[in-house]
């Protein structure tokens, strides 16, 4: 009965999609190696002591870097906590990311600077903020598109299903992206859905629905491309569902050791993103050992630079607590 | 000025403000072909257009979610929760979103959005077309709540409204939608949020309210003749409010009834009872009392009368306080 | 895209569906006329100023009447106002219903007395209820079915996707019957979705989804019963989309005029449910003319004893006020 | 007695409920496989199966819809919110449903529903893991609210709310989860609801808390030694309100603070100040005083310590009244 059953696959033997130069290629393999670095320190810094709590995103990168590759400057994204870092992609510094996990602040960007809105902590509530921006855009007859990011579990969720659902009615712009991990936390895809992919829950709203390997970063790219041009070109949302298995914790808090099917995390470790999209730029004769050395060296100093850089930054004022939250604060706002 | 009822004068707020500046527009069930099920948008789709008169999809969340979206596309948006009860499902948008995201942004975006809803009961419905949610959004940090309880100032606290800054949610008193007739500025009319107006001066009594329930006091004001001479202060916005107002009044009469149609516990009037008792603690010469409604799921309207704050019940209040 | 295409239609050449005695069919034909009755009569005595404010089911009387023929007594109904008088199917008294809509106690029943939950006012908030009664017959290895009704509108809220998603993960036996009048008060179905049929919402939710011919009341009870007996034998959930068009105002407070196609109004009318299932029943030689007078008297009686009953019942006691809020009241209860 | 901590003791609770009665089930977010974020509900899954303590889909209102279902099937649902800010979604369903439904039904059927959550701050979490609710959900007729303070009254408190033939929420102090330690009883035990607790004796002024509050306010009477005599009333339950026990301690200090968490403004304090300007305005003999959240969003961890109410402002609200 599901009407969508192909999982598009580039990497291994695909031909890369359309208008990617070799510099593009290249690009898309240093905003991985960022993010990949990026997920692996804070692991560390967590351990250290250095961060909060952090919520792990590692082999989640062909999602993260693919998917907005599709996108201009322009364009917005709408993350969740599991898409943190994803401001490094348009060139969010490092420490401000961490200063987020830190409680500090200064990690609290301004979404209009960057065009990434905050990072969203309730479960598909930012579905709808994605509708209305994409909306609004073409009210005002940009051609700004909305992506954004949400986990399988979110798909559960009446937010989720009230802004997919707004987006298309209004035939705004924006594009969906389901990071099927297959757990949320520690419940199953099984607890969260009986469908067979979805995916599928694209034909509910009368938009199209793509099903992805999450693991291949060009065929995520190559599904986001599709959705960007045509909800540029009046075309209304589209729903991509990228597939892959959770092979790290949810979070640092986190043991999954109690509910995870270990094998099939050691079976998606083999096929780790960015590795695998490595080798097809080997093959393909785009990427040297060289290159990608430099290429993780740079993201590794980035790194050093950006936890030095938050953690020389001043503990905040106090004073922070009454400001921000009114324009115009009634005069009972101190009073406690 | 023009004769109007209070939901005439909400029309024309609306029909003067989304006038007044382009980025203003209504999203919400029904308020354009049908111009509202109360006619409080009536005129506005044909007039501005069904991109700034939106009948949106039966989905409260959202319609206030996407409000969020588009203050990031620059819009002011006004959205209509069809009846109080019905407002429930967007508490989640307002609480998480609409009261945090500026905070978020380092206070660098603003979210510039109106929420107005008929509310309070009386009105011969069947259930859950009665509810009184103001204390739900006043707690809400990060939100203003407005309630008129006049025509005039209908226009001009929804005026505020949507030109503030921040989230502002008013409450319109649906009893009195069409009872409420009064004379209306005409064009321009902004009635600045935080600001008490005294309905009736007095000596004896303080009686504070917003919404119905004003004239449910100057009602009972009248009842009470010689026995007592009360003064009546509409509080017309819960936040911010009008503490000087009140503490004024009260300093005055040293005494105080505060009435409203929300259940009683955890109630606005429990805000205003504190604020009394913490800053006229002196001034006061007797209890503190509330008239409310009670902590139970509002009635099957034959027996409403008996929910609602009455003129009985409230002059009641005032007498044990002189006796 | 839209997988769900067959509109189901039985009447007007079909064969009767299966088990269907003559008995059955002439007592289907009784339950519409009386749910018809009592609809027409109602509008009246709003008139009249003898009930309150109505939600009219002119013409919906096809699908309450036969997805309910589908059921046993043991099976649950959960109504909105739009079926608020869908109890009469199970013998609920005429007055019981008519109290409801004069706003006296005596109108609201106990779910437990007849297996039909309290009328829903808040759209689509039900959807639950009923996901998680029929769950719990499972849980109990009760054999019990939930159904319940909601319209088109209701499809757009979160509660509707969070309670039929709900019931698909558990398998539960729920049978959601959309009423799918094409109209939420004054807004169309264009603006709650963009699917080309609700039905197929349920693929999103791995449940079957089945459109029929909501004024072909032999579907209706075809499509029902199909969907109980899978959720009997613990085959889960169905979403059934009966489609028509609402060709009386939403409630006696609406004036469609201002929104509504009147050709498209006329034109329902004149394939009303009820007299298309007489000229079906006469064909079949079934209903005679004396017979059907018969029904229709026995009806008019009925609301005309009901009404009765109705105003001869004593205002209520206003201490009800503080009874039935809690089995255990706090001592504040009275406080006010 | 074991010696335990307040969230070993939920778990206990939830054990010996569910050993002692076939109709109890536990539904929520990662309840199950994981035994809770916060391990409440560990060994739960193992020992009494999958179809008693149930992993439910990433839906609130959902769990709480299905969970009136449930009751009309003879259930009696015990359900998680996984945190307090996560808990929003379920208020539709609380509201016009689960605070309604026995009404509805001519008070023949019964929602013994249990929602229990995790809340408050000082916990340095993200965004949204730090909220104090408990004011929507005391507004909300039809619904009990109770919060305990300690481990031996998590239990009891649990174990009284599963119990209760109403719908009753219990909120968990998630800041003393692990850091409250103390002897809990064995087996069933059950803490009626409605019941203050006099957490420490005082004659000079009365310190009004719940939850976490609680350790606050008594360091805070450790901290003032000799300057005032704090006796410390640990309310328990919010409604129930235990009216009797408050009223007497305030007519023996004649002072009055109230400390809570959530933001101010019609926060639950704002109620018990009412109660006291209402009923004990003769016994007073200063303002009543409240040390609470500020009206503002929670903030970031890093200064969520200003935002607390800490022993120095308890203190000084103290020093304001006997001074
Ligand atoms: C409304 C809400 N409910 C519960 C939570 C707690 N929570 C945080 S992450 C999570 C699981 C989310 O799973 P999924 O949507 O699959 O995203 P993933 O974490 O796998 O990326 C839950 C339940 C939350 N943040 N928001
Ligand atoms: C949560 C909620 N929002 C708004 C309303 C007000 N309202 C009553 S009926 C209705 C339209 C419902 O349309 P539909 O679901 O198609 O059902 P129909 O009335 O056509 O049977 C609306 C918006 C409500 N009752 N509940
Ligand atoms: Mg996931
Ligand atoms: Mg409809």
């Amino acid at each position: 009965m599901a009407a969508v059953t192909e999982l598009r696959r580039v990497l291994d033997g695909g031909e890369p999609p359309p208008g990617l130069s070799e510099a593009d290629l290249l690009e898309l393999h240093r905003r991985m190696v960022l993010l990949r670095t990026y997920d692996e320190r804070s692991v560390v810094f967590h351990r250290q002591g250095r961060i909060g709590t952090y919520a792990i995103f590692w082999n989640h990168e062909a999602i993260q870097a693919g998917a907005t590759f599709a996108l201009d400057d322009r364009d917005w994204i709408f993350p969740s906590y599991r898409e943190s870092a994803i401001g490094l992609v348009r060139g969010m510094p490092v420490e401000t990311i961490l200063q987020w996990w830190r409680g500090h602040p200064s990690g609290w960007w301004s979404p209009a600077d960057w065009n990434v809105a905050s990072i969203c902590v309730p479960i598909a509530t930012h579905v709808p903020h994605a509708a209305g921006l994409a909306w609004g855009k073409k009210l005002r007859g940009e051609d700004a598109v909305a992506m954004a990011f949400f986990g399988d579990g979110a798909t559960s969720e009446g937010a989720f299903h009230e802004g997919v659902n707004f987006a298309a009615v209004m035939g705004a712009p924006a594009v969906f992206v389901c990071n099927n991990n297959q757990w949320a936390i520690s419940t199953p895809i099984e607890a969260q859905t009986r469908a067979e992919s979805l995916a599928d829950k694209a034909i509910g709203y009368g938009i199209p629905g793509v099903r992805v390997d999450g693991l291949d970063v060009l065929a995520v790219y190559d599904a986001a491309r599709e959705a960007v041009a045509r909800a540029r070109s009046g075309g209304g949302p589209t729903l991509i569902e990228a597939v892959h298995y959770r092979a790290a914790p949810h979070a640092t808090a986190d043991d999954p050791s109690a509910y995870i099917d270990q094998a099939r995390v050691d079976e998606e470790r083999a096929r780790e993103c960015l590795g695998r999209y490595e080798r097809f730029l080997e093959r393909a004769g785009i990427l040297t050992e060289e290159h990608a050395a430099a290429v993780r060296a740079e993201a590794e100093q980035a790194l050093r630079a950006g936890i030095a850089a938050a953690e020389a930054e001043p503990p905040p004022d106090e004073q922070l607590l009454f400001d921000n939250a009114y324009v115009d604060p009634p005069p009972s706002l101190r009073n406690g | 000025m023009a004769e109007l009822t209070l939901v005439e004068a909400v029309n024309d707020a609306l029909h003067t403000e989304l006038a007044r500046d382009g980025d203003v527009l209504v999203l919400g069930e029904d308020v354009g072909r049908a111009g509202g099920v109360f006619r409080a948008t009536a005129g506005l789709r044909d007039r501005f257009g069904p991109e700034r008169c939106v009948d949106s999809p039966l989905a409260e969340a959202g319609i206030l979610g996407a409000a969020v979206g588009l203050c990031m596309a620059g819009f002011r948006p006004v959205c209509e929760m069809q009846y109080d009860a019905f407002s429930y499902p967007c508490l989640d948008q307002l609480i998480t979103h609409v009261g945090r995201y500026r905070w978020r942004s380092g206070g660098q975006m603003t979210f510039p959005i109106t929420i107005r809803m008929p509310y309070g009961g009386g009105v011969r419905a069947p259930e859950l077309h009665d509810d009184s949610p103001e204390a739900y959004y006043v707690h809400t940090p990060g939100i203003k709540v407005a309630i008129p309880s006049t025509p005039a100032d209908a226009k001009g606290i929804l005026a505020a409204a949507i030109r503030d800054p921040d989230p502002v949610v008013v409450f319109e008193p649906k009893l009195v939608y069409r009872t409420a007739r009064g004379e209306v500025p005409e064009g321009e009319h902004v009635v600045p949020l935080g600001q008490a107006r005294i309905a009736r001066a007095g000596t004896d009594v303080t009686l504070i309210a917003y919404g119905a329930m004003v004239a449910v006091c100057e009602r009972a004001a009248d009842a009470l003749g010689g026995e007592a001479s009360c003064e009546v202060v509409d509080i017309r916005s819960l936040r911010p409010l009008d503490e000087e107002a009140i503490l004024a009044s009260v300093a005055k009469t040293g005494r105080a009834v505060i009435v409203h149609e929300a259940p009683r516990t955890a109630g606005f009037g429990a805000e205003l009872a504190a604020l009394i008792a913490e800053k006229a603690i002196f001034d006061l010469q007797g209890p503190v009392l509330r008239v409310t409604g009670y902590d139970v799921p509002y009635p099957y309207w034959t027996i409403e009368d008996a929910y609602m704050p009455s003129v009985e019940r409230v002059s009641a209040a005032v007498r044990k306080l002189v006796a």
